[in-house]
């Protein structure tokens, strides 16, 4: 570790990881409900477990960009963080706004807590992804701005390097976009179209920016290839993304009321956005091939190179599956969308948080990289984790293509609920993956305990 | 006979300020890419959204034949001919500006490029004029498959137009500032390139959305 | 190779296309909300219809099913609900008669001891919804 | 032929090929002998195409890979756009 203000990464580590555990605890629930529909009914009902599953990821996610970029920018920067006690304090601020927002969705009904946390104020909750009530939206605010104006200020006394900018771009995006929460009309049609300029270009738009920041990073530091190459596919990248993914965000416009001709516009761009995550699984395996030292931490080496793979499977191929818009508007809002959703996530945001976790934490810890022993555990969980994702998203794909052909494609389509019982086999096949990965996020759990031959600094 | 000979006052290597970017049949260092690699990358990907769009527009239009020729007669083919024209005319003035900035002729090469630019703002005018009387008799990317195909196409064409004429006004002021010269002129090859790439997209889209039926 | 790709053109590509296609989303945006008036049925979100919407919202509806395709996977789509139950009332008499401990090994739908006013408003809701011009989706009443 | 002239020669070419097109959708050829002139304009299309690849953008001289690839680019889009022409005759 170069800066000493870079320390303030590791509880935001270790909180995402917590956070990570308890957003897969609850995948599987959800999951087993799919099959045994009254489980846990009525303490825990679907839609609050789900709100919990998602939340946390999005928390969780966000904990490891904050964590990231307070790993990153000092040392990109060549300076100390502008205020490591600021970081701190907010770390604390976050941490218990969102503990308290996962409690509150599980120990009141969502109506009692939309009541007592002053929806009727300005309704905001209840929209997926955005059920936060008012004061943890405010909350995510203060701590974005707070947090932005840290590592801006940072940026600005130090060095500026591409992958700085990148970054900061992105996380300045994320806080911009993330305004759009606050708009919601009682007209649903315009409610659903601004919606997704939160969803749609946090994900497919200024998170990829983030992300790209991150591998970069990450790649310089375990290739020792030249900044200047890096730095320069960095900026391909990122132009490819959003030259296909600002106008993509018309792949969700076709059936929610909006204009006919976004079936063209978000078909067009949205079949060129899986070429920027191919991108960067050849920038990824070329910048390891082209390798100019061995760095002993080979497991972050792994975790970056599954980042270009399974980003580009999951975002890109299994995207593109469905988003041509004669295919969606049979697919839509099946479980194929799950299938996406599911390995898009894992491949892209998931697998880059722990690729920076698992580069940083050893040297956060005063090492250069793990004992051989903690990183063929960790190993281990990257293919437990992401076979076990791999299956998930192949059995929720034969559970949306059947869905599809019976409720929606066949003579005589069948009622959602009579389709799903058909398919629940492979709900029973998807939970079993969900277990495996479980068992694979504990060996990364235990990893950080297991002892063994250090390599040092 | 149509090689550049080495002699050649510009086309050389010797002139170019980066070194070419080397393939098995480079043959010495005589072929070179124009510009900047990194432009390159950026026309490829314009270049492949287009033809996504053009070929949506192609087979779009062999489901309903009959509606894309009722609707594209009441298209303006003389504005569509004039701006082909304006366009071609100004990608030929860029040629000439950077021609003139090899040889050290700087007024030259403000000359060109501002008379480049003067083609670019033409098409915007016609263009206007286009659109608005087409917003006067009610079109608009909804009115039918036709029209959203034609407001899109030439919309986002034109919009390229923009962007390039904005490029093309950062040459001008560098040209002017002396910026480059003999052995400077990387940046306004990577603008040219852009440039011509617009002109080269509506070369197909000028038949295909206006002539062809 | 070297050199014939600087760093200051790939980044100058980076913003000018960033702002570039923005804008032109801004501009699509544009048309999208002129256009609204004739797709979303807004002269008939009455205020009965926005309390329907507020109930949709407070008791997470969209944390089972989707509403024109989007929201969860769980529970049927109700964009067409009224269109598939036939009438607002059999929507209403579907989420008054919901079972408080659920249905033994089904998934069921929590009751929400709404009033009665509170059912009219979803029920409301729900049939402005049916109205709205989304492109002739879902392809079939199931949804 | 340096380059300077080829430059001046496309553009010529560029001007009379444009005129041409112009003349077959004014004169109503396009109407009458549609299919003939459909060709026709996507082969000076082409023609068009190519003096700009090779004489603005100056890529008659370039590496082999980046001539192809636009050129490639050109007749793929334009040979597709037939395709779809000929499938839209039936």
């Amino acid at each position: 570790m170069q800066y000493k203000s870079q320390a303030v990464a590791t509880p935001y580590f270790i909180a995402a990881i917590g956070l990570f555990a308890g957003q897969i605890l609850f995948g599987i629930v959800l999951g087993l409900q799919y099959v045994l529909g009254d489980f846990l009914f009525p303490a825990i009902p679907f839609n609050i477990a789900r709100m919990v599953h998602t939340n946390l990821l999005i928390v969780w996610l966000l904990f490891g960009f904050m964590g990231a970029a307070y790993y990153m920018i000092p040392e990109e920067s060549e300076t100390e963080l502008f205020s490591p006690k600021l970081a701190i304090a907010l770390f604390w601020i976050f941490l218990v706004a969102g503990a308290l927002t996962i409690v509150g969705y599980l120990a009141v009904p969502y109506a009692t807590l939309a009541q007592l946390t002053g929806n009727d104020l300005l309704a905001t909750m209840g929209r997926e992804f955005l059920e936060q009530p008012l004061p943890t939206k405010l909350g995510i605010v203060v701590v974005a701005l707070a947090f932005l104006f840290n590592i801006t200020m940072t940026v600005l006394k130090g060095r500026k390097t591409s992958i700085s900018i990148v970054m900061l771009l992105g996380l300045w995006g994320l806080a911009v976009f993330f305004l759009f929460s606050f708009y919601n009309p009682a007209n649903i049609v315009l409610d659903k179209f601004f919606w997704w300029w939160v969803v749609h270009l946090w994900v497919e738009g200024v998170w990829e920016l983030i992300l790209g920041a991150m591998l970069s990073f990450v790649l310089i530091k375990v290739t020792g290839v030249d900044r200047e190459v890096i730095e320069k596919w960095l900026y391909v990248i990122v132009t490819m993304t959003l030259i296909s993914g600002i106008i993509g965000t018309g792949h969700h416009f076709y059936w929610i009321g909006a204009p006919e001709y976004w079936q063209w516009w978000g078909s067009i761009f949205s079949a060129l956005e899986p070429i920027p995550f191919f991108a960067l699984t050849v920038f990824a395996f070329n910048m390891v091939n082209r390798r100019r030292r061995e760095h002993p931490n080979k497991a972050a080496v792994l975790w970056a190179l599954g980042t270009g793979v399974m980003s580009f499977l999951g975002a890109g191929v299994w995207g593109f599956l469905h988003t041509l818009a004669p295919v969606n508007y049979y697919t839509h809002g099946t479980q194929i969308t799950a299938a996406h959703g599911h390995m898009a996530f894992y491949g892209a945001y998931v697998m880059v948080v722990l690729t920076m976790i698992s580069y940083a934490m050893p040297i956060l810890r005063g090492r250069a990289a793990n004992s051989n022993k903690a990183q063929v555990l960790e190993m281990w969980s990257f293919w437990l984790m992401t076979v076990a994702m791999v299956f998930i998203t192949l059995f929720l794909t034969a559970a949306g293509i059947l869905q599809v052909w019976l409720q929606r494609v066949s003579e005589s389509p069948l009622p959602f609920m009579v389709a799903q019982d058909q398919i629940s086999l492979f709900y029973w096949l998807r939970e079993g993956s969900g277990v495996v990965f479980l068992i694979g996020l504990l060996c990364y759990i235990a990893s950080f305990f297991v002892r063994g031959e250090e390599k040092t600094a | 006979m149509s090689t550049a000979s080495p002699a050649s006052p510009a086309s050389g290597p010797v002139n170019a300020p980066q070194p070419a970017f080397p393939t098995e049949d480079s043959g010495a260092s005589r072929r070179r890419l124009p510009g900047d690699l990194a432009v390159w990358f950026f026309i490829l990907a314009e270049l492949l959204a287009f033809a996504v769009f053009f070929l949506s527009y192609a087979f779009a239009r062999a489901r309903d034949v009959a509606l894309f020729n009722a609707s594209q007669l009441t298209l303006d083919l003389n504005a569509g001919a004039i701006n082909t024209l304006l366009l071609v005319t100004s990608s030929w003035f860029v040629v000439r500006a950077i021609q003139a900035v090899k040889r050290d002729d700087k007024a030259g090469g403000v000359r060109w490029l501002a008379a480049a630019m003067l083609g670019g703002f033409g098409f915007l005018v016609v263009k206007v004029f286009e659109y608005a009387a087409k917003f006067d008799a009610g079109i608009t990317l909804s009115t039918n498959t036709f029209y959203m195909f034609y407001i899109s196409l030439t919309f986002f064409h034109f919009m390229h137009v923009i962007l390039g004429l904005v490029i093309l006004g950062v040459l001008l002021a560098n040209t002017w500032r002396g910026a480059y010269g003999r052995d400077a002129y990387h940046v306004l090859e990577s603008g040219g390139a852009y440039w011509h790439m617009v002109d080269l997209l509506w070369i197909i889209l000028f038949p295909l959305v206006y002539v062809m039926r | 190779m070297s050199g014939a790709f600087s760093k200051s053109m790939a980044r100058n590509i980076f913003f000018g296309g960033t702002a570039f296609f923005f804008f032109l989303f801004l501009a699509l945006t544009f048309d999208t909300i002129q256009q609204y008036p004739k797709r979303d049925m807004r002269q008939n979100i009455t205020p009965q219809v926005a309390a329907g919407k507020h109930i949709w919202e407070t008791r997470n509806c969209v944390g089972c099913h989707t509403l024109m395709g989007e929201g969860a996977y769980f529970a049927p789509e109700l964009a067409n609900v009224v269109a598939r139950l036939g009438s607002k009332e059999a929507v209403k008499a579907f989420i008054q008669s919901r079972p408080v401990e659920g249905i033994p090994g089904r998934r069921s739908m929590p009751q929400f001891n709404l009033t009665e006013e509170e059912l009219d408003a979803i029920a409301a809701f729900l049939e402005h919804v049916n109205t709205i011009n989304d492109a002739n989706w879902p392809p079939n009443v199931q949804g | 032929m340096s380059y300077y002239t080829a430059a001046n020669r496309a553009w010529i070419l560029l001007l009379l090929a444009t005129g041409l097109t112009w003349w077959l959708g004014e004169s109503g050829m396009a109407e009458s002998a549609s299919v003939p002139a459909a060709f026709l304009m996507l082969g000076l299309a082409l023609v068009k195409g190519v003096l700009v690849i090779y004489d603005f953008m100056e890529l008659r001289h370039a590496p082999r890979m980046w001539k192809l690839l636009i050129v490639g680019w050109l007749a793929f889009v334009l040979s597709m756009i037939a395709l779809a022409y000929w499938t839209g005759l039936r």
